[in-house]
């Protein structure tokens, strides 16, 4: 499938409406032309696989809450609804690859190897971030909305620079493509042909603000006018996601430049544990895609396909609930900081004003002590 | 008079200025259904309608270049940037445009814009949520720089602010905004741009603004109980500054101690410790002393309780100007 | 043809990539049906006001750079090649309309009613900007590339709201596309449906760069996957340009919303008086478009109708003469701002710290003097 | 040794900084084959090849965004930023992204950009090409920021900062990139952190920076007529302050006058001025005079005269700490 032509062509025959699915909400496998050849190779094994991040990254979702609820954090936003989203692109990557994210991809980090208390720690406020970016493929999440997009691009256009074939992934909601620094990125990108995919998890809210405020057609329709093909695919189809992902993966390890996802899924939800979407989500709509619920479809097929029997569940449960313990007794175990940590890291090398306040810092704490 | 949290304080200003002007609106995000992340305006568009109470896009520069359009057009935009650290995509906006255009159109067009801006730390949030950028919009001519410190100044100000024919950087002191006091919405205001000493004292002069007023009057009543009068400044605003008050101040006690929590270098204090030396010189008996927050960038957040000013870090400083003995005699800028 | 059903389906037919011509390079009026009934109204003395518009704007110009070379300005962005685009778009604007432009937009200004020596105050640095805003319904250019757009936007809001039909214009340049503020601006434009027009000028090149390196494909392109409909027009085609513009003017003032118009044109000189183009601009590329001028063009149109007669073309010369000799001895004119303006309407109400250093500026230069 | 303009010398350091690693790339607009609208980058695109010296989009935020993730890959991007007054448009990737990952990720991350760009006034500019942002800058932890004066100051700076592992902020004296001087392209460079006494004094310390250095030392010169023995400082670096140095030179003379061309509220002579006084106190004869653009926008260019300092205005600083009879005694903060 790495025939440059080839894939143009499909692309453009789904651009720009079209909305990828291989599993109907009710776990009916579909059959798609253009996109079943991409998860073909998928096997029993790697299916399970997939199930089982799914149910633990959202019983990891549900724990984070807990933990916020009972003090631990000091804030969480949760992932619900937006499992397959997260798992399907994210178990498309290779390691080599390198991921920008927001803040909501914890799923993602999941994947990309991130320690369960590293999930954690700029929730705890016991670090800004909780992992060394080059261990695991992937910065540490970009609060200000948008930033990370360009840090994908630069990235991917360093990958291409370098003549080798990992690519970039900028993950952003639907409320971050009106953000200037989005569409600079997308500029960017193609006018540098960069190995770059911009992966929209469009969950129809910013906030508060539905997506109709941002955008007054499909997301995925932006990227074209910029001349980065686009493909708008249903974010709660895990599989679906994963064949869109590796599309787009292929395309740009094989010098077809940047492509744009738009995965339309439902933050099921608050934004964080801060927020109170009673104030403006409406219930309707929030049922309505309810039965769209990502982990429910899936297993549907897999029951289906009669892959997922009883062990399989038991085991598939016993982990998450090791998980869930793990990763409770790790966020416990996280300890504050030094207070002299403070002073470090600001440079690279020695500031001599910053020093000064250092040492006089740690005089001041000597007194008091 | 009414009793109210800081935040509502703020809202009821806004209230009072939808009322007053049908040319106020307000543009920012989340402030429609959702209230703002803090409730300042609960309610408002429900009373006021979405024309007068609009969510944007999610685009800083967006909102305040649109804001800058409605201007021209007559209106007086107030615009809510959701915390201190999303302010930045709007720079370009507000310095280049917002603070010029009324200097480069020769006084024909007016910018009466109005950016509330929630700001400062000790909420224990991520990043980005915790900054307090106020010195960057201090050293931009053609800004005015205010920000209170108590539900009654945060009334009357933002009502000030709005009716301003200056763009006005409104700055709320995020962790005071459950603050209560009481607020007399037909009391006649204090012009913005003065300051107030909140205690009179004799031997130190202590300004502080915003968040750290109620630490500074904390720090005042400690050293009085060791002895030492210390007469207590709320700044008010930042740009102007107030330097009659202070200087009339520093004329009496000889002593001067700032506080903020934005990083030392550069910041409010090093242009009041400069501004006040230059007219006080012969009247100082110490070096002006800063207690601010550190040249790093705002720390996770289980470390910032060092990096902000607090009371026995302001009462070292009143130590160090009266020349007592005391451990940080290295404790200087 | 105020119905707007009926302007979607134009518009929509001629997306995304026709371009609208009117009048052929060397003279011949063709027919369009779409754009054809938006200039059927305009009079022989119109036509011959539009051309003596264009003669008039490019000899300002020329005696502008002139001006520049001779030391009398500091800096001059000459629009040789663009004077269709401009007189086009401006001509079919209304009083009450607001236009919001870049700084190469002299002939904008010019129909808008700018003095002459207001054309060139800002580049003489007597002054930031030459006129009141609210005189001419012109805010003064804005140097910062793209933030203007944002402006218009806000002003079409304003407009909306008070329930006027005026309409705002954002002016700007293809290389100002790729800023952050340009693609915001059609974000909230399309969000609130505001009465705003883009009109970009394509020349082609910014500074240096050609449109290339900002775009992969047609600028045209890219406003309608922002939900917002969009033209391609040629901006060397004088009736073209002035058919598209009222069209969208239309659209606007009967609640259509924003249009955006990419008028596709070439800057024949250098990017500004200090520039050198002979670094990277193509011989061939130049001379091609030369064969495109937008004043002969339309002169070969009015000669197939008669219309240009000796008498009118001796009217046309005498008056751009006349412009010429008020033009340069106005900016002669302009003289120095007195020193102490410089403290002058940086608030609109005075500012304790201002007034203070205002006070021993002036005290400072009475020891001087 | 060659003689080169300050352009130029900028120039070959960024062609050095290219051959020896080959990590660095330059990129910004108009940089390729136009060289830069001042030709700093002359040259160099011809030579590198366009994955080295990229023309970029026209988008600020967008070239320092993809400098920051380019340094994620492991290279060292060196930004052109074309005028001063387009480097807001950068602001929120300068200061929340490029400032604060090193930080944020606890040292996993380097960030080795430098950021290039031309500023000041007194070149006849159009609006917004006349800028002094350096203030807003070195107010931000995590970014150091340094400014030359002359040619051989330019070459080895620019080589330091673009080696340098944290980023940094590189301010070129625009102005001056025609003036000529000796650059020794092997001699050892000065730590790009450390001021320099240009010329000893004994009367007053004079701190200057960027493109006022040569007006400053006219302006000692002229005092040196007059019997006054004025010690000119090129401070060199913004972030960090080299305030031993001038430390040093105010306990020996104990007089301060410190000028540049940004606004004298919240500039870097606000910071000189609150440190010295902290550090010499008693060592002051006077308080630090500060001479400085105004508190305005930058204005028409036939005003910049009298918003620039020049040496008159310099002269009567020195005069004034001196405490001499000069007409504005109330010329001061
Ligand atoms: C520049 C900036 N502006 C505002 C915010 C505040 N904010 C945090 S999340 C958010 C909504 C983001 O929505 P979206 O991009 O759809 O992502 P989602 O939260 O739905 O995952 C906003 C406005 C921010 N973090 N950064
Ligand atoms: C924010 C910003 N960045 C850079 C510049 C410098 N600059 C001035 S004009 C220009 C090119 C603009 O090209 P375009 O938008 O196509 O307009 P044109 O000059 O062709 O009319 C540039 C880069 C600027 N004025 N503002
Ligand atoms: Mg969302
Ligand atoms: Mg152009």
């Amino acid at each position: 499938m790495s025939d440059d032509k080839q894939q143009e062509i499909d692309l453009a025959a789904l651009e720009p409406d079209g909305l990828i699915q291989l599993v109907t909400p009710s776990g009916d496998r579909v059959a798609n032309v253009a996109f079943d050849p991409w998860v073909a190779d998928l096997t029993s094994e790697q299916l399970l696989a997939m199930y089982e991040d799914l149910v633990v990254v959202r019983r990891i979702d549900t724990e984070a809450t807990a933990l916020q609820r009972q003090g631990e954090l000091g804030l969480w936003p949760p992932l619900l609804g937006q499992e397959a989203a997260q798992i399907g692109s994210a178990r498309a990557l290779r390691s080599d690859d390198f991921v920008f994210t927001s803040y909501r991809e914890n799923a993602v980090a999941y994947c990309r190897g991130v320690s369960l208390p590293g999930l954690v720690e700029m929730w705890r406020g016991t670090a800004l971030a909780g992992w060394n970016p080059f261990d695991v493929g992937m910065a540490s999440p970009a609060v200000i909305i948008g930033a990370q997009t360009l840090h994908a691009t630069g990235y991917a256009l360093g990958c291409a620079k370098d003549g080798v074939d990992s690519v970039a992934v900028a993950y952003f909601g639907d409320g971050a493509t009106s953000e200037g620094d989005v569409n600079e990125a997308m500029i960017f990108a193609a006018s540098f042909h960069a190995p770059v995919i911009f992966f929209c998890q469009n969950n129809q809210w910013a906030i508060s603000e539905p997506v109709g405020l941002q955008a007054q057609r499909s997301i995925a329709d932006r990227a074209p006018g910029f001349g980065i093909p686009s493909l708008r695919v249903d974010g709660n189809d895990v599989l679906a996601v994963m064949a869109a992902m590796r599309c787009a993966l292929d395309r740009a390890r094989t010098g077809g430049g940047p492509t744009y996802i738009e995965a339309v899924t439902y933050r099921m939800g608050p934004h964080t544990t801060s927020d109170d979407p009673s104030r403006y989500v409406d219930e309707t709509e929030r049922a309505a895609w309810a039965a769209k619920d990502p982990i429910a479809r899936f297993e549907a097929m897999l029951d289906g396909l009669g892959i997922l029997d009883a062990a399989a569940r038991a085991s598939v449960a016993a982990k998450a609930d090791q998980v869930a313990r793990d990763f409770r007794s790790g966020c416990l175990g996280l300890q504050d900081p030094e207070p002299m940590s403070l002073f470090d890291n600001v440079y690279a090398t020695p500031h001599s004003g910053l020093e000064r306040q250092k040492s006089q810092y740690a005089a001041y704490l000597g007194t008091l002590s | 008079m009414t009793e109210l949290t800081l935040a509502k304080a703020i809202g009821s200003g806004l209230r009072r200025a939808l009322l007053d002007d049908e040319k106020v609106v307000l543009l920012g995000e989340d402030i429609g259904k959702l209230g703002g992340v803090f409730r300042v305006t609960d309610g408002l568009q429900a009373e006021f309608g979405p024309d007068r109470v609009m969510d944007t896009p999610l685009a800083e520069s967006g909102i305040v270049g649109t804001a800058v359009g409605l201007a021209f057009r007559g209106y007086r935009p107030v615009v809510e940037i959701q915390f201190d650290g999303f302010i930045y995509p709007a720079f370009d906006q507000i310095v280049a445009q917002v603070a010029k255009l009324h200097y480069r159109t020769g006084g024909n067009v007016k910018m009466p814009i109005t950016i509330r801006v929630p700001y400062g730390g000790g909420i224990g949030a991520v990043e980005h949520h915790s900054e307090s950028p106020e010195a960057y919009f201090a050293h931009t001519a053609g800004l005015r720089v205010v920000t209170c410190s108590n539900p009654a100044d945060a009334h009357h100000m933002i009502r000030e602010a709005i009716a301003s024919d200056d763009p006005v950087l409104f700055f709320e002191p995020k962790r005071r905004y459950w603050t209560k006091g009481d607020v007399d919405e037909d009391a006649a205001a204090v012009p913005m741009g003065t300051a107030r000493v909140v205690t009179e004292g004799t031997d130190v002069t202590l300004v502080a603004y915003g968040p750290l007023v109620p630490t500074a009057l904390d720090a005042a009543a400690a050293a009085l109980d060791d002895g030492l009068s210390v007469e207590v400044i709320d700044l008010r605003s930042l740009s102007p500054i107030d330097f009659d008050t202070v200087e009339a101040s520093v004329r009496k006690t000889g002593r001067l101690v700032i506080t903020h929590e934005a990083a030392q270098s550069g910041g409010i204090g090093a242009e009041i410790a400069a501004s006040i030396t230059d007219r006080c010189f012969f009247h100082l008996e110490a070096a002006p002393a800063r207690v601010t927050g550190f040249d790093t960038p705002y720390p996770a957040s289980r470390l910032e309780e060092h990096f902000l000013p607090d009371l026995d870090r302001i009462l070292d400083a009143v130590d160090r100007v009266m020349g007592r003995e005391n451990s940080l005699t290295g404790w200087t800028a």
